[in-house]
């Protein structure tokens, strides 16, 4: 073991970086220190962005936008420059392009409600065709099938082959001058798998349809640049990326923001209310309806400044070393079968796999009682199950606190599975 | 260790040896999915009068829900319903304890192997798993007896 | 002054709440103590808040509902275990009634939305007609706006008399057998006003339309039952109770809950997903799309704790001794006029004014340079400010924290107001 | 005191003289509001080919925006279009600095009384108070110039 571990070039400095998580130094069951390889479905938070809620909480606090106190302009400041700091970490064009929601599934749902009430050119209805893919987790799935169902549109999408990569050879049938909108993750939740999102991207702007990127699992873990990106819509969740729950963001072209009409309404997103009607802020505050998630907001904008200290592309080259030393040691593991790609290459730091016959439940509850946490189920993407006709896997995702001894501590975790169930 | 508390031989063996497992002939089926982890089942249950002829089952899941399907088939075929029931609300009651409850031994001659289901009791995420098969089988009974198959 | 004030019987102690409460130590401009008089706006935080904030964070941060590894299991514990928490908080008959959203916003267009896309009975369209009233916030009105745009159905509204009160003189013309749904506040946002919802709710029963109730000025104020009150919906904000912002709740009735149509779409509120169709979770989480916001739900859960521990009646008695003494003083200021009723009796801790000719937004300045945050504005309640013919009002709003001193603070201030734009 | 910084004796001056306020003819009107605490303001420019005839305008508001509409009244009435603009982009700048920029000689002779509002860009709540008039009145200049009225 040791020695596979000497060839890993590229790791961050993890013994540093592991005091700023408090968390990471828990025991569970009797003193074992906790393996925390469960970062895809939320990550772990470092002091800094404690203490910014802290912060936030015990010396600014109060309600934003509308009062002309001292500590209502610090808050409006601080949750406003959230929003500086958010646009500036995935290169928006502009400030205003930034929404904040209350996690990355409002995002998707918001973007899904925006086209089910939009004006021509946009509008969704029972001519029109919305394209997703099977590998989607289901916050980007049932938001269209509900808009499916309620506008009339057909809902299609893009299948995946056996080597867990998306099935893009049927493309121009699949993407046709129907369809509104292509929505697509760019980073699998289940099976780490990086899509080509650029070639789906071209063909969508061939016919005119606005593209949606799902950013949850890749804006924790890579440089995510929108502009670069060219998609027209991008959203991703606080808590994945070191920050706080109960914050979302949705990117989305100006122009676009401009076009569509609200989603939820009530304060904050109005511009004047009378009995009779009401018109609406400029974008992103048409969006925001009542009191946004201010000290979450606040506690993203420390997040991503924590991320951008250490560096994207090291966090991205760290996780990378450990998925090329996760992916090589895992598939030591004797009736281990990784579902999804099977080699290091454009995947991220999540790996799923079924170990024999041995339920991933049981796989999970023995792994736990070693302190290592990982997730078992369906982990919010059921098709892909259904397309690999298995129940569920178990998945281990990495962060920029994982180390490789950990890895070990997995595969011995998984030694041990196997003779308990053996 | 504390693992052996939820898997005790006796689940380990019927979840390698399950009882009536399989797709028999029934009054009525259901199939019923816990969200949380995907497991699944599907179960029939067929009646002779007010004595349950068959559970017959199938369906995907961990050694908990698997094993917990093979004892109550074990358990309840042959039995009287209303005997059923009085051994079905002690199980649920036994699951719902948190660890808490120490079986008299009422409840240990009512549910017999399903004792061993006590120390899955302490793991919240799995005494959904221990209850699929259990209230699929709540399920199937009332939709039995609601299409008048019995009684 | 203090004279007036030794006749003050009921209230709390506030020497020793205010200890709990880390912002209101905090000075402005150059050393003056923060009187904080914005609790309508929201309200600040205990420290018991920020502690179960910072507990969860730093040992038990884990996603929800699927994991089987201790801290997962202790997330999913803490979460639910808020939500039993809230649900003994409004005597709820059952814990399946209360839903978590991100603010009383979310809440209101959640049912706003349900009843959009419900089945009969409960269907709002074209044939049908929403009620709600002049004194809403416009998080209780745009709702039911766009949802009348987007259905048809017709939106009408009680209007307000000139003492602040509703006026229900029409109440058999306005709900009618066409009713759908009355949605209306328990107490005003920007007057205080207490209103007579059991007259409304009966009225709404004879007619059998559902009755939606905005508690946010309510629930922290005042011993809310849901039992009792009889309504079909009642929503509420975290923020406003001494809880984190981020969180809101709606509570319903099961039975609607049970029938009615998700509104959000994603992972958490489903209960099987394929690419052709899904089914979904029982409530509440069939309306909790996505990870949810955990640490706010346990933050709530602790403010709760702490609002019961010293007993909302306890709190209400205070609030009203602060309110009495807050009219009597205020009215002693020469050109004050109070918008909304100018007595003591059925009305909450919250009262807006004018001075003069001054507008409000110089008042709010003027008040801040001495330490006083009040709120200036239309209080998001438009429509009332146009009711009466003003172009916004201030407002002071007090708390189980406010204290007589803060009262005569506001009212030397006042006074100082008047000299400056004398 | 710090307030003194931002309410200018020439700005409380203005506030409670204001000039030119009320609406006359014009070619061109706009309506605006500042969501965030009320204040509106409805404006009509008149132009005289490129010359500004009137700014005429009425509404509701703080000292502020009262006070900054009056300032603008006088500042532009009688102004060739171009110099408007320098005005317009000289006072939006002001604003914008935080209470960061010392307006040099050029500023102040352009911005005259304006000026005085150098202490309101403190206050990030009340800039857009004091710009709510020169946005309207952009704004209808756009319009008028869109009309063919001038030029
Ligand atoms: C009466 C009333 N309803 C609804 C709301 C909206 O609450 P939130 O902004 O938390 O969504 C508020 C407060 O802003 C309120 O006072
Ligand atoms: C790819 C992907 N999309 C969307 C989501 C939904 O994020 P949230 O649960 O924060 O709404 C997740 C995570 O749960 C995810 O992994």
């Amino acid at each position: 073991m040791t020695d596979a571990r000497q060839g890993l070039t590229g790791l961050l400095d993890t013994e540093a970086i592991r005091k700023d998580f408090p968390l990471l130094d828990r025991t569970v069951h009797d003193g074992k220190k906790i393996v925390y390889l469960d970062s895809a479905a939320t990550s772990q938070k470092p002091r800094q962005v404690l203490d910014a809620l802290n912060e936030y909480y015990e010396r600014h606090n109060a309600n934003v936008h509308r009062g002309v106190y001292t500590i209502a302009e610090e808050a409006t400041a601080l949750y406003e420059g959230a929003r500086d700091k958010v646009a500036a970490f995935i290169n928006a064009p502009s400030r205003n392009e930034v929404i904040f929601t209350k996690n990355a599934s409002e995002s998707l749902n918001l973007v899904a409600n925006m086209l089910g009430w939009a004006d021509e050119p946009y509008r969704v209805d029972s001519d029109t065709e919305i394209v997703t893919t099977e590998m989607e987790h289901h916050s980007n799935i049932v938001p269209w099938q509900l808009l499916s169902q309620r506008t009339g549109a057909k809902l299609k999408w893009f299948g995946i082959t056996d080597d867990g990569r998306l099935d893009l050879s049927d493309i121009d049938e699949v993407i046709t001058e129907k369809t509104k909108i292509v929505t697509l993750t760019l980073v699998s939740n289940i099976m780490g798998t990086v899509n080509p999102v650029e070639k789906i991207i071209r063909r969508a702007q061939q016919v005119g349809a606005l593209v949606c990127v799902d950013a949850s699992q890749a804006a924790p873990h890579m440089v995510l640049d929108v502009q670069a990106l060219q998609a027209d819509f991008v959203a991703f969740t606080g808590h994945k990326m070191v920050g706080p729950t109960g914050i979302g963001v949705l990117w989305g072209r100006q122009e676009l923001l401009e076009d569509l009409p609200p989603f939820l309404g009530g304060g904050e997103m109005i511009e004047t209310v009378s009995m009779h009607s009401s018109t609406y802020a400029p974008a992103p505050h048409k969006f925001e309806a009542g009191t946004p998630p201010i000290a979450q907001a606040v506690g993203l904008g420390a997040a991503v400044d924590y991320l951008s200290a250490i560096g994207m592309e090291n966090i991205h080259r760290h996780e990378e070393a450990i998925t090329a030393y996760a992916v090589k040691r895992l598939l030591e593991v004797p009736d281990l079968r990784i579902i999804g790609p099977a080699t290091a290459e454009d995947r991220g730091a999540t790996i799923s796999f079924t170990l024999g016959d041995i339920h991933p439940h049981d796989v999970g509850q023995v792994l736990d009682e070693q302190g290592i946490a990982v997730r078992v189920g369906h982990h919010c993407a059921r098709p892909v199950c259904l397309r690999y006709g298995i129940p569920a896997t178990t998945r281990a995702s990495f962060y920029l606190y994982s180390t490789p001894a950990e890895v070990d501590a997995l595969v011995d975790g998984l030694e041990h599975v196997r003779n308990f169930f053996g | 260790m504390k693992l052996d508390s939820m898997y005790q031989e006796v689940i380990l063996d019927h979840y390698k040896h399950p009882h009536g497992r399989g797709l028999r002939d029934g009054d009525a089926e259901v199939h019923h999915v816990n969200p949380t982890c995907g497991d699944e089942i599907t179960l029939r249950v067929k009646y002779d009068g007010e004595t349950i002829a068959d559970v017959s089952y199938d369906g995907q899941g961990c050694s908990i829900s698997q094993a917990s399907a093979s004892v109550l088939n074990e358990l309840l075929v042959g039995k009287e319903l209303d005997q059923a029931r009085r051994i079905q609300e002690a199980f649920l009651e036994l699951m719902q304890s948190k660890g808490q409850l120490e079986p008299d031994d009422t409840m240990e001659e009512l549910l017999e192997d399903a004792v061993a289901f006590a120390g899955v009791s302490k793991y919240p995420a799995r005494v959904k798993c221990a209850l699929l098969s259990w209230m699929a089988w709540k399920d199937a009974t009332a939709q039995a007896l609601s299409e008048g198959k019995t009684a």
